[in-house]
This record gives C-alpha cells, structure tokens and sequence, in this order.
C-alpha cells in the first residue's frame, strides 16, 4: 500500500499521476457523459420534432411555475444554512406545515362562500394562516432542537434535523390522518389567459407572480432592515457580528421565522396548485428545493431564487428535452433522477453554486 | 541545486481570488537547519507551507524537496516524500487516543493490507507489534509516557502541542514543518519548547523550518531567517544579519527607512530582545 | 413560590405531552393492547405512568417532604385539568372533521367510561392522586422505589407481549400448569400479574440488598461481566428461535439483517465519518444481483446456486460502493450527505423505471428466486435463514472489529476527525474512503443477498430511503462507531417494532422523537464505543532509548 | 481462551439450530389420516382462522374492507361452525414482500391455524402463500389479481394457493374491448404509476388492445406521490391519444384527471380508470374533473352479482356503519364461505367431541368446492383460479363526495 519514502518512482511518472489521477479521470468521465448525454439528447429530440412551439411553451411555463414554489423553499436553506451552517432538513415539512394550515382555513371559506366572493381577502387569511403557523413551527423547532447544538461539530444537528422532519411528518399524519385531502378551488382561479395562440391558466400566472412578490419583499427585508443586516452579518461571520453588538441568537430566531414564513407561503400555493394536501407531501420538494438553493450558492439569497427557478425548469423540461431524444421509454418516470443528478453533479463539480462563494468547506 | 539544500521554493505564488498571499517567494532550507519564517501578521507565513505541503496548490512557481518537484503532488505524497508539519491551532485527532495519534502518523510505515488485518496473518501482527514499540518509545521522547491511553483532547494544552510534534515525528520525516509551536506559552513553557525543538533535531536529524512570534525563540535558535511581508521576502539570513536589516524594522513599526536611529534602535532591540520579557 | 411555578410547569408539559398523545392517536391504539386480560390496558397503564412520572418530576428539588407531596399534586391535577379539558371539549365539539383521533372511543376512554361531567372529574382526581403517588414514590426508600418499579416493568412486559410469550412456552407439564395459571389465551390473569410483580419486585428487592452490601466492581470486572453477559445475549439469541418457533425466527432473521447492514454503515459513518444517506443502494445491488444469477424466471441471467450467486453479489456490491464514491470523493460533511441521499434515490427510481425493465423487471420485480442448500439440505424456513444470516453478521462483526483496530480502521478514525491533517500524514484519502464505500457496500450487499432468497423475490419498492434512515437511526441510538450498539439498536429499533406491529404507523414517529432525544441527551448512544486502551495493553517494558529509532 | 470457548459453544448452538428436526408432522390423529398432518380441536377449543391484508398506508381501505367482509362471512354463521367458535385472527402485510412474508410465518407459527384468508396485493401473496403451504395451510388469495399466481406453471410450492378474484388478464382484457369494440376509440396512451398492479395491468392492456386492431402510442410511467402532472400530459398531448388509460391509485390519477383540463389537446381525451379509483375519496381529491371519469370494475350491481350480494352489503352497512368502502369485499366474503365450506366437507368429530381436519383433506376440499357466491360462481380450476371475472363500466356524475355509492355515483353504463 505505500512505500517508503526511498522508493519513489521517477519524478515524471509521479507527476502525471499526480495530474491525472484515476479519481480526476472518473470525474471528467461523468462530466463528458452528462454533456454528451445532454447534447444527444437535445439534438435527437429536436430532429424528432414531437412538440409544438405552444407545447414547449408550456413546459417552460409549468417549469417556471413549479421553480417559483422550489425557490421560495430555498430560501429557507440558503438563510438557515448562511447563519447556522446547518442543513434544516425539516424545512420541507415545514412546508407542509403551511399547507395543512392553509387548508383548514380555505376549507370553512370556500364551504361559506367567502372565497368566491372576495378572493383577496380569502387568500390573504389563509396565507397568513400558512405564514404564521410555519414561521411559529420553525421557531420552535429550532428552540428544541437545534439550539443546544448551535456550537457543535459534526453530524449531531443533521441528524436532528432528520428527527425533526420525521417527528413532524407523523405528528400531522396521527393529527390529520394518512388521506390525502383536497384543496378547495374556487371559480376564480379556472381563468385562463390566452394571447397568440399560447394559453396560460390563471393559477400558475398568479402563483409565479405571487411567489415573486413575496420573494422581492423578503430580499428587501434582508437587505434594508436593521434585522436583515445583521443576519447577512452573522452569515458572514458568526463571531465578528457577536463582537459587534450583534444579538446572535435573535437574528437566528428571526431567520427561522421568515423562512418559516416563506416555506409557509410556498406550501399554501403548492396546494392551491395541485390541490393536496397530506403528511408527507413536503419531504420530496424539500430536498428538490435544497437542491435549488446548492445550485445557486448556498447562502446567497438571489443564488436561492434563481436556482429554484432553474431546478423546476430543468425537471420539466429536461425528460421532454434530453431523454426523449435519446429513446428513453416513459421518460418523466426519472423526472427525479435529472433533479437528484442535477445536484449532485453541482455538489461535486461547484459547490459553490452559480452565485454563491464557496461555503461548503467552511463547516468541514 | 546545491547539495546542501533540502527545500527549495522558486518564485512560489499564491493568490486568493485577486488578493495574493504570497508573491515570488524564493526560500532555499539547508539540510540540518533550523530555519524560521517571521513576519507581521497577515505576511502569509502559514501560505508558506500550505504550499509547501500542497494543503494548497501554489497558483504558480515551484517546490522542490531533495531532487524531487513537490508541488502538483497530493499531500500524502508530500508527506511520503518526507515532510510533516504542525498546526497554528492544534489539531489532533481529538476522539481517539494520544498513542492512537502517534499510530495513524505511523501510517507510511507500517506495512500491511487491510485483508492482513482481517485475516491475522503473522505480518500484520508483526507489523503492529512493531509500530506500537516505537508508538511507545516516542510516547516516552514526548514526555507523555503513561498518558497514552487518554483522549487526545482530555490532555493538557502543553501536552497536546508535544503529541501533535510526536505525531509529525512518528511519519519520520526529513523535514518538520512547526507552525508556532510556543503560541500561547508562557516564558517557562516557553523556554522547555525550545529545548525540546532542539532535542527533536539532535536527536531525528532533521531540518527544521519554523514559524514563530516570540523573537526570543526565533533569534535564540535559529540558523537562518526569513522574514516575510505582504507575502513577499523583504530580508533572510542569519539572526544578528536580520536583526539589523531596515526592512525589517521598518515591516515591524511601520516607519521609513529615512526614520531617526532612535527608532531604528528600538526596533532593533525589540526585534533582539523584547520578546523574553514575555 | 419558585417551587409552585416549576410545580406548575411541569404538570402543564405533562398536560400537553397527555394532549398530543391523545390527539396523535396513540393512547386510543394503546388502549387496544391489554396488559391485564379485562383490567388494565396499555392506554391506561401510559396515563398513569405520565401522572407518576410528573409528579415525580414536579416533586424533584421542591425541599421537604410535606412541600415535594404538594408539588407533586399540583403538577398531576394540572396535567389531569388539561386532559379533562379536551375530553370535554372532545365530548361537546366535533372535532374529528379535524383531528381524526378526537373519536367517541377517545372520549370515552379519558373519562373512564363515564359522562363528560363525572368523567372530567374523575380524570382530574387521577391525575392528582398519580402525582401524588409519583411525589411519595420519588422520596421513598431508593430499594423499595427500584423493587416496585422493576415489578411495574415486569407485569407491563408479560403482558404487551403475552401472545409472544405464550407462544414459546406451548408445553404440557409443569409449564403447562404455570402458563395456565398466568395466562389465558387472551391475556395476563390478574392473578397472573400478581404473581409476576412480586416475584420480580421481590427478586430486586434481593438483589438491591446485596449490592448495596457489595463493592464498586472494577473497570476490568466490568469489562468481563459486560463480556459475559454479551456472550450470554448471543446465546438465547441462539437458541430463541428453536424455543419460540418461527415468527420469532422470522423477525430476529430481520434484526439480523439490519445487523449486517448496521455493521456496514458503521464502517463509513462510525469510523470514516462519511455520513451515507444512499446505503440502501448496496443492499439493493445485493439482492437485485442475487435475484438475476438465481432466478428461474425468464429475466434470471445463469440460474446460479445460492453460494455461486453470494459472493459475486458481494463483489457486484463492492464495486457498486466504489463506484458510488467515486464521484462524492471530494464531498464533505452534510453535503455528503444530500449528495448520498440523491445517489440512492436515483439507483431506486432506475431500479423501477420502464427504462431498466428489460433487465431488472421494473415494478414486477424478479421472482422464483431459490433458497440456499446444503447438499439435500435446504435453508427453506426462517428459522434455518436466521442462522444464516447471524452467520453472517458474526463474519461481519469480526471482520468489522479487525478492521477498526486495524491501520485501516485507525486512518478511517483520523479522518473522521480531520481530513486534512490525516492526508498530511500520509493517508491516502482515495483510497480509505474508497475503501469504506466498498467494505460497507460488501456487508449491505451480503445483507441484500440474503434478503433476496428469503423472500423469493424481489421488489423495487423493498428498497425505499427509509431503509437507509432506519439503519443510520440503528446506528445512532446503538452508539456510533461501537459494535454492541449496532446490535442493541437493531433490537430496539427493528426488533420491538415488528413485534407491536399494530403500532407500525408510529415507528417512525418514534424514529423521529428518538433521534432528537438521543443526540440532546446521550449522544454516545446506548453502548457507547469504547476508548482502546492500548498504552497498558502492551507489556509495559521500558521504552528503550529514541536514538536506536533512525528515520527513513 | 475464553473468547476461544464462548466461540466454540456458540457454533455448537448454532449447528444445533440449523439441523434441529422441524415439527414432526403426525400422519394419524384420531379418526383422521393425511400427508401433511391433521389438526386436532379438544371440544370446546375454537377453529383458528387467519387472514392478512393491507391495514395500514394509503392502501388501507382495500384491505380492511376484505376483513371486514370475512367478519361479515363469519357473523353470519353465527361464529360458529361445526360446534366450535371461530376465531380470527388478522395481520396487516403492509401490500409489500416483506410484510407478506412476515405476517404469513407469524400466521403459519399459531399453533392449529386451519386456513387463512388474503391477501389484497400480490407482491405480500407472492412470498406468502408458498411459507403457508410449507406449513400445510391453504391461503384463500382475496384481491390479489396477478396472472403469475395462478398460471399453469406456477411451482409446487404454490399448490396451497386459491384465490376467488379474478386475474388481470381478465380485467385488461375486457377493458380493452370495451374502449375498442364498444366506443370505437382506436389509439390510446397507457399510465402506471410503478406499483406492480398498475404496471401489470397496463402492459396486459396494451397487449389486448394492439391485438384488437388499437395502436398504443406509448406508456408512460409518474410517480405516484408525483403531484406536477403537467409536463406528462403535455407530452401525452403530442400524441394526440383517444384514452388516457391508467388503472393507478386515487393521489395519482386526481392530479391527472385535473390538470388534463388544462392541457390544450387533452380536453376531449376520454380518461379511463381501474378499479382502484372506485372510491369516495376519488370524488373529493379530484374535484370537478371527476366527472366523466371512466372506470373499470367488477360489475357489482345487484342484477349481476350473486344472489346473496344485497344482503352482504346490508349486513356490512349494519355492522360497520358505512357501505362498504372498496371492491373487493364480496371476493373475501366468497373466501371465507369457501373455507367453512370446505372445513365442513373435511372435519371428522370423535366422541370425545374433538375435530380433526386433515391438512392436504382439506386443500383438495377447497379445489373440490363449487357454489354461487355473492361475486358470482365459484368453482377453482387446478391452479387455484376460482372466480370469473364479470366487468361493467361506470362513470363519476356528480363531484360532491357525498354522492359516492357504486351503481349511482359512478353510475354503471355498460353493459
């Protein structure tokens, strides 16, 4: 396995190896599959000519939709993950924690009527409903859980985190039960907007705006409030901020509750969307969202939106776009497996993501 | 090359995005020597040998060890070559024991195959048999015989500074690498470092090359010296040659060289001597 | 006036923790395991234990007696006023639309059987009177508290697992006649119970009075008793299944299983440090490559016997493990982590896919897969594969435990601490981690091969990520990096599971709160590793002069 | 040296283990000779009957409706058959392998279990039944539909196996002909959704219906946790299907039948079900797009089905205080009454009012039973295929939940 440190092969020889080990050589391998794979893909599909411009107009445009939700997601980890180095792993089910309060407030509205008739109003309660209970969840989680690791090392605080995200599954699944429940649909939102032979539904246009709205107010709350000063002043450094007069542990609590608050939002119109609600619907764009938010540089916040946006771009377009033209049967069953690749390839290759500094080494 | 250097660093440069932490640095060791790096903080001291050891890969220029280019290699490939090093802020294995310490340094040397150890086979027990001796014996050199079997991180801050050295020892390096190894020491403390650096060379013939603050130990023992600023060599040789050199002084108190003798005389004797009040 | 307001507190927790319990579901399904046959049932037994124990906790540091007493019973009457409250509130509002759990049954059972009014009473009466009780009992006598506790715990487990019991003691004769007198087919006799609390509160009574007499044991004696006593563990692991029959062969032949997968994990996460959220690939590799070679259906590649088939899926494995981390090499820490974790997933959604089909069998999975034999022997039933793949596991064990004190296992350890300082060095960084990646794959994918011809067939759906949570959790609550541990975690975690199968939707429930509670308070795990003492081991000759080491 | 004996006892124990002798199988008990071993019941004793379903996870209504059916079955013999009370005895098999296989040894490990009941998926039947033949019990398979159980070449170590539902070749087939023979719909796209019943059912479809002269443009695969449908509807669009044909679980299909409303091309696609979909909670989770919905199923209307069918569904109704909740309820009620049947045909009492039920007696008792069940004429071929499959058609009308009966909403329109 080693040899002494008399018998070392010619220098030359040592340097290629050096150079061009077998690891940098299986790296470069993936790099030029994914490229070649992409690229055959691309240029298979585009020779088949199956889709109408209008059909990949809506590929974007579901894409999109999809990335405003992953985004807004992101965001959590990217802040979580900027103060605490931290993983929140749970920040899914938070999610879902929106969602199902969401749901038991837009019930008894849309039963009532209230809904139909102001649709403002209504969406204003149960967002805030989403907002308040996910914020108020990820408060608490973080005060149970993860405070009394704030100083460790190591695996301890992912592994609670894996905890939290189970415990809080269960716990709405023994609360609420296993069915998955139905969000109302009021007639509003059936509208859709036709221009140049595209249409586009009335829900997916709002929720993209909606979710962009939200998301500028709360880049304008990092940047421009004395509170989100010193919380990109902890991201910075933790230590440096304490010594300025920072009260560290309120920015983390802060944190945890705007992105509480922002997963909140984004479960109410993930289930105003695909209209379910049930325990365990936050695990799977949990992790697709963290994904977004390491694809556009974790601990970045512009770097989170962008890379959600990017991710659920990506995951609806990619099956049509690379699989299909290579022969791949079913190819939206390995949707998860472009979105899974995506950010382990982003992972290994830049971790730093496309706008982020390189963090990854700094909790290592 | 000439025979007697050990180390060579030709035109070594290291940037950080755009800012440069080294620049240009041509530093030559001498076999047998204790050689020091000084310099303010910030002078990328500790870039030196990161480059050195390839914990970071130079951005240009070149390493050479004995006859051999280091720079490019992995570090355990450094390490195999026959560097070791210490830390600025200890860091030992903390969760496994002083002696397990002094084991893994003895990675290189210990020649057995993980299926060995499965199987049992008489090398393997010969091969641990053996490096346990010698864990035992440089347990018994670093002053730390009967405390071999404690955490490393339950041993006292003194301790832990002689395993961490014991530990480079035990890779039987040509060339130690000690990143300030009286950081945090008292004069007493202090003064037993010293004996104990110059018994580490005495006793392993190896070359030395330290970084260090307190100018008591830098003049008091070395052969040579470089000093460092903004990543660039401003002065090197010996320690009375250094001790005079307006550079230097300057580096240290920030004046011109034009300034009054009075302060290039305080300078001086900071440089010399004010360290040992400490 | 501090101790009222912690008095207060701690009933209130105690009132919440009551409340979820309720509203979550768990106390109505307790309530359907009986401890005594038509007396006391689990549900019960879980209230009056959570009164006890806030009491107890209400009455810690609260000075003297009389005032622990008084803390005591404020705690249990506040605890006992919020759980009346919500069999008030579940009695008078419809809450089901809602909270699913919130049934009549529910109500019923927090007002004993009676109308909301008396029932609310008396829930708040049992709540006082069982934080009175647990007041008492947490200043009496230290050796009568541990005999009644001990009596306590012995009843509660005769009777949750009296079909399991009853049905390793099927016999005529004088067991026979004791299995009669303490059970009937459905349950614990009351009379039955008796008998179990004062033998057990008895036999601890004894035994508290003789150690107290006794010494401190030694460090060396308590390494050999724990020696012992793992040996002895082993043993009725052993024979349990040739007493108990089948069902108990069949869920020790899963502890085993996970044993061996624990085992493998351990080497990456225990010693390595590579925290590995995909190991759920390797047992897949495992069984998906036993499956082809062995299967007789028309997708089975070479119709291989079992030993063929083995080891060349431990191979497959191993090269699955390298390949693997290969390109997560220079991931580090959580994302590691995330990175494993879609690794696994992307192996399982290809596993399924009608892309694999062809090969794989996609959704179908592979069927007609062989048991292993031994000449005209054949490995048919659980119980023969239990001693298969405990087998196994001692194989694993032991290469595990070489391996750890092994210069492998020590530069595993250094880089665990500190990557850096371990390539520093000398350690190879490649080729440890590849190293680990490929030995926990091995052991994964032994424990894959078994799993394959244990069930005759193979399913995509049989290789979930909760596969790979559940052993890291194994790991975790056993002791990260110890071997006991996997094994202890093995039996709590997926043993006592399968044997309160009725509780299986709140395994993970319980994974989850287990994981918070373990890494706050005993993050070392239950049979924390222990510190090599390798210093005294050797003969302590004197260490003979440095100069005779010459480098190089 | 100690390590060395500890080791040494160790292997010992173990050997002991692996070649200690099973239960020897008494060929003669009292009045009664057989093969495979005779299981006596003292007077008084009752006749252990197991069963094992799905009764947890999202699946949990298939399962519990067939026990509850058996519960029905054994309620209205009065819990009692030949003198001796009837216990039962349920397991969840959690509709995976490893559950299957779990639950059937803890079932085969009691101590004079008769026969057992179930299960509803076949990927728990298929390591189940042959652990439950090992132990000389016939398992009575109530909803569990893959071809493969029951084919001609099925091995030895099924021989235990019955099932009185149908396969799904049966299912595909008459699918097929419907959307081709009946409404003329000529090119049809399939979706599962990876479990092995829709994947199954989906190819057998495609077969069936390419050789009735169809053309199955593609099939394609979601999850079925997958809740953004959109861009496989759109790339279903650009094949410009008749059907949509996707026999997959209701969390799936609801996001299908909504966002298909949304596609440009799919509006006038005709999207058929299978039998899984018939359920109230179908109605809730996809909302307004449910009607129209298509669904194939066992023709369960009172004119079709056995005799005995409105009485089940009344008794079921009075004891468990709903309408049944999914499909397979008259399968495990034809079940159960084959198993009485068949112990009532084997079972010999002595005079001491002991029974004694040969084991291999009262397998070929269970082939040997014919009746007309309350789903239909039950009588098993030599593989264990007892029941026939009768298809009907329905269609969701109305997309308030509260609505949901069989026959009405979805309303039976064919044949």
């Amino acid at each position: 396995m080693s040899a002494g440190p008399l018998a070392i092969p010619s220098v030359a020889a040592r340097r290629g190896a050096a150079r061009m080990s077998a690891v940098s050589l299986a790296l470069w391998t993936v790099r030029f599959l994914v490229v070649a794979l992409v690229v055959a893909g691309t240029i298979g599909t585009i020779l088949k000519d199956r889709y109408t411009t209008a059909q990949w107009f809506e590929f974007v445009l579901f894409g999109l939709t999809i990335g405003s939700l992953y985004a807004q997601v992101a965001l959590g980890y990217t802040m979580v993950y900027g103060v605490l180095r931290l993983i929140n792993f749970a920040h899914g089910d938070i999610m879902m924690c929106g969602a199902f309060a969401g749901y038991f407030v837009a019930t008894p509205l849309e039963n009532s009527g209230f809904l139909e008739v102001h649709p403002v109003l209504g969406m204003a309660a149960i967002l805030a409903a989403g907002m308040v209970v996910s914020g108020v969840i990820a408060v608490l989680t973080e005060r149970i859980a993860y405070r009394p690791f704030r100083r460790v090392q190591g695996f301890a605080p992912l592994i609670c985190a894996f905890g939290v995200s189970f415990f809080l599954e269960q716990t709405f699944r023994g609360l609420f039960g296993s069915s998955v429940k139905s969000y109302p649909a009021p007639k509003w939102e059936g509208v859709e907007f036709h221009w140049a032979g595209l249409s586009v539904p009335g829900v997916d246009l709002l929720v993209i705006v909606l979710a962009v709205a939200f998301m500028a107010v709360l880049y304008l709350i990092v940047q421009k409030t004395r509170m989100g000063m010193a919380m990109r002043a902890v991201s910075e450094d933790g230590e440096a901020a304490a010594l300025m007069g920072v009260d560290v542990g309120k920015v983390i609590v802060f944190t945890f509750a705007l992105g509480g608050a922002m997963a909140g939002i984004a479960g109410v119109f993930y289930a105003f969307l695909f209209k379910q609600v049930y325990f365990y619907m936050g695990f799977t764009p949990g992790i697709k969202a963290f994904g977004g938010a390491v694809l556009g540089g974790i601990g970045s916040v512009p770097g989170a939106m962008l890379g959600g946006f990017f991710l659920g771009l990506v995951e609806s377009v990619g099956p049509s776009l690379f699989l299909d033209g290579i022969g791949i049967k079913a190819p939206y069953e390995l949707r998860d497996v472009i979105a899974y690749t995506l950010m382990i390839l982003v992972l290994v290759f830049r971790p730093q993501g496309i706008l982020g500094e390189h963090m990854a080494k700094k909790r290592a | 090359m000439a025979e007697a250097s050990l180390l060579l660093c030709r035109r070594l440069t290291r940037r950080f995005g755009g800012i440069a932490a080294l620049t240009d640095l041509d530093l030559e060791v001498a076999s047998g020597a204790i050689h020091s790096i000084i310099g303010p903080n910030g002078a990328g001291k500790t870039t030196v040998f990161n480059c050195i050891t390839q914990n970071l890969s130079p951005t240009s220029g070149e390493v050479w060890f004995r006859s051999d280019r280091i720079d490019g290699l992995t570090p355990d490939r450094v390490a195999a070559a026959g560097i070791s090093r210490t830390y600025q802020n200890i860091r030992l294995f903390r969760n496994i024991t002083a002696i397990e310490n002094l084991l893994v340094g003895m990675h290189l040397h210990v020649h057995s195959h993980w299926w060995g150890a499965v199987l049992g086979t008489p090398h393997t027990k010969r091969e641990e048999a053996r490096a346990h001796a010698e864990a035992l014996k440089l347990l018994h050199f670093i002053d730390l015989a009967g405390r071999g079997d404690l955490l490393a991180r339950n041993l006292a801050y003194g301790e832990q500074r002689r395993l961490e050295i014991g530990r480079a020892l035990a890779t039987r390096p040509k060339l130690l690498l000690l990143d300030e190894p009286t950081a945090g020491m008292n004069p007493h403390e202090t003064s037993r470092m010293m004996a104990f650096i110059q018994r580490v060379r005495a006793e392993f013939d190896i070359t030395i090359l330290l970084i260090e603050h307190q100018m008591r130990v830098v003049m008091g023992m070395s052969d040579r010296v470089t000093v460092l600023d903004h990543g660039a060599k401003i002065a090197e040789g010996t320690p009375p040659e250094v001790q005079g050199d307006p550079a230097v002084i300057e580096a240290y108190l920030g004046v011109k060289s034009a300034a009054p003798t009075a302060a290039r005389d305080h300078a001086a004797s900071l440089l010399g001597a004010a360290a040992s009040e400490r | 006036m501090k101790t009222l307001t912690k008095a207060a507190t701690t009933g209130l927790l105690f009132g919440v923790g009551g409340v979820y319990l309720a509203l979550v579901g768990l106390l109505e399904m307790m309530q359907a395991r009986p401890i005594v046959f038509g007396a006391v049932n689990l549900g019960q037994a879980v209230l009056a234990l959570l009164a006890l124990a806030c009491g107890a906790v209400a009455a810690r540091d609260a000075g003297p007696a009389f005032a622990r007493a008084g803390a005591g019973l404020l705690g249990g009457l506040l605890a006992g006023a919020l759980m009346a409250l919500l069999q008030v509130i579940v009695a008078t509002v419809p809450l089901q639309g809602m909270f699913i759990a919130a049934s009549p049954a529910l109500r019923n059972m927090l007002a004993f059987g009676f109308a909301p009014g008396p029932g609310a009473l008396a829930m708040l009466l049992g709540g006082g009177i069982g934080g009175l009780a647990g007041a008492v009992l947490a200043v009496s006598v230290p050796s009568l508290r541990r005999a009644i506790v001990a009596g306590a715990a012995a009843v509660v487990i005769a009777g949750v697992f009296q079909e399991l019991i009853q049905l390793m003691i099927q016999y005529e004769g004088i067991i026979g006649w004791i299995r009669d007198f303490v059970y009937t087919w459905q349950g614990l006799r009351p009379q039955g119970a008796v008998a179990i609390f004062v033998i057990a509160g008895g036999t601890s009574l004894v035994l508290s009075h003789r150690s107290s007499a006794g010494h401190v044991p030694s460090p060396d004696q308590r390494r050999r008793r724990r020696f012992i006593s793992a040996g002895v563990a082993l043993l009725v692991l052993v024979l349990m299944p040739l007493l108990a029959g089948a069902y108990i062969g069949e869920v020790l032949m899963l502890v085993g299983l996970y044993i061996l997968m624990g085992m493998g994990l351990n080497l990456e996460v225990g010693l390595a440090g590579l925290l590995d959220l995909g190991f759920v690939a390797f047992f897949a590799v495992g069984a998906y490559t036993t499956a082809l070679l062995m299967s007789g259906s028309s997708i089975g590649l070479l119709h291989l016997s079992y030993w063929e088939a083995m080891p060349i899926a431990v191979l497959v494995s191993i090269l699955g493990g390298v390949l693997f981390g290969l390109p997560v090499l220079g991931v580090r820490g959580d994302y590691l982590a995330v990175a494993t974790l879609g690794l696994g997933e992307i192996v399982r959604i290809v596993v399924l896919s009608d892309f694999a089909a062809p090969l794989l069998g996609g959704p179908q999975g592979v069927l007609d897969i062989p048991k292993p034999s031994i000449g005209s022997f054949e490995l048919g039933s659980p119980v023969k594969l239990f001693y298969l793949t405990l087998v196994c596991a001692g194989v694993a064990a032991f290469i595990a435990w070489r391996l750890e004190n092994s210069r492998l296992g020590r530069a595993w350890e250094a880089l665990r601490d500190d990557e850096d300082v371990a390539q520093a060095l000398g350690v190879n960084l490649i080729r440890s981690k590849l190293l680990a990646y490929g030995l926990g794959a091995a052991f994964a994918g032994l424990g894959g091969s078994i799993f394959a011809t244990m069930l005759g067939s193979v399913y995509p759906s049989s290789f979930q990520l909760l596969i790979s949570i559940n052993v890291l959790a194994l790991i975790i609550v056993g002791g990260m990096g110890s071997l006991p541990g996997v094994v202890l975690g093995a039996i709590a975690l997926i043993g006592l599971p399968e044997l309160l199968r009725e509780f299986g939707e709140y395994r993970y429930l319980f994974y989850g709160a287990a994981l918070i509670v373990m890494m706050r308070w005993k993050p070392e795990g239950l049979w924390p590793s222990e510190v090599r003492s390798r210093e005294l081991h050797a003969a302590a000759g004197e260490a003979e002069p440095v100069a005779a080491m010459e480098p190089g | 040296m100690k390590t060395k004996l500890l080791v040494a006892c160790f292997g010992l124990a173990l050997l002991a283990g692996a070649w200690w002798p099973g239960p020897a199988r008494a060929a003669t008990s009292g009045p009664v000779t057989d093969p495979l071993g005779v299981i006596r019941i003292p007077k008084g004793a009752p006749i252990v009957i197991g069963g094992y379903w799905v009764l947890s996870g999202p699946d949990t209504a298939l399962g519990l409706d067939e026990k509850r059916a058996v519960e029905v079955a054994i309620h209205d013999i009065g819990g009692n058959l030949l003198g001796h009370p009837i216990e039962f005895q349920a397991e969840d098999d959690q509709c995976d392998a490893e559950g299957g296989q779990t639950a059937a040894t803890k079932l085969a490990s009691i101590p004079n279990m008769v026969i057992v009941l179930g299960p509803a998926c076949s990927s728990a039947a298929t390591p189940a039944a042959p652990i439950l033949w090992q132990a000389g019990i016939v398992d009575i398979g109530t909803a569990c539909t893959a071809p493969s159980l029951t084919a001609p070449d099925r091995k030895a170590t099924y021989d235990g196996f019955v099932r009185t539902v149908f396969s799904d070749n049966d299912q595909g087939a008459f699918d097929a002909h419907y959307i081709y023979d009946v409404l003329k719909l000529k090119t049809a796209v399939a979706v599962h959704d990876g479990s092995p019943y829709a994947e199954q059912l989906a190819h057998v479809f495609a077969g069936a219906f390419t050789q009735l002269g169809g053309k199955v443009l593609s099939i394609e695969a979601v999850s079925p946790t997958e809740v953004d449908m959109h861009p496989v509807l759109t790339r279903i669009a650009s094949e410009k299907p008749d059907v949509i044909y996707m026999p997959i679980f209701v969390a799936a299909s609801a996001q299908i039948l909504r966002q298909a409303k949304e596609i440009p091309g799919l509006q006038h696609a005709l999207i058929y079900g299978g039998a899984s979909l018939m359920a109230p909670d179908m109605i809730e989770a996809a909302g307004p797009a449910v009607v129209g919905f298509h669904i194939g199923y066992p023709d369960v209307s009172p004119t079709s089905m056995g005799k005995t069918y409105p009485k089940l569904v009344s008794e079921y109704t009075k004891m468990f205080g709903e309408a049944p909740i999914s499909g397979f309820h008259a399968n495990a009620y034809d079940g159960a009454t084959l198993a009485f049947k068949a112990i009532a045909a084997v079972a010999k009492t002595d005079s001491a009012g002991s029974l004694y039920i040969g084991r291999k007696a009262l397998r070929d008792a269970v082939f040997a039973t014919t009746f007309d069940g309350t789903s239909g004429p039950i009588a098993c071929d030599q593989y264990g295929e007892c029941a026939k499959f009768k298809g009907a058609v329905f269609e969701y009308t109305n997309a308030d939940p509260k609505t949901f009966k069989i026959g009405v909403n979805p309303k039976k329109i064919w044949p």
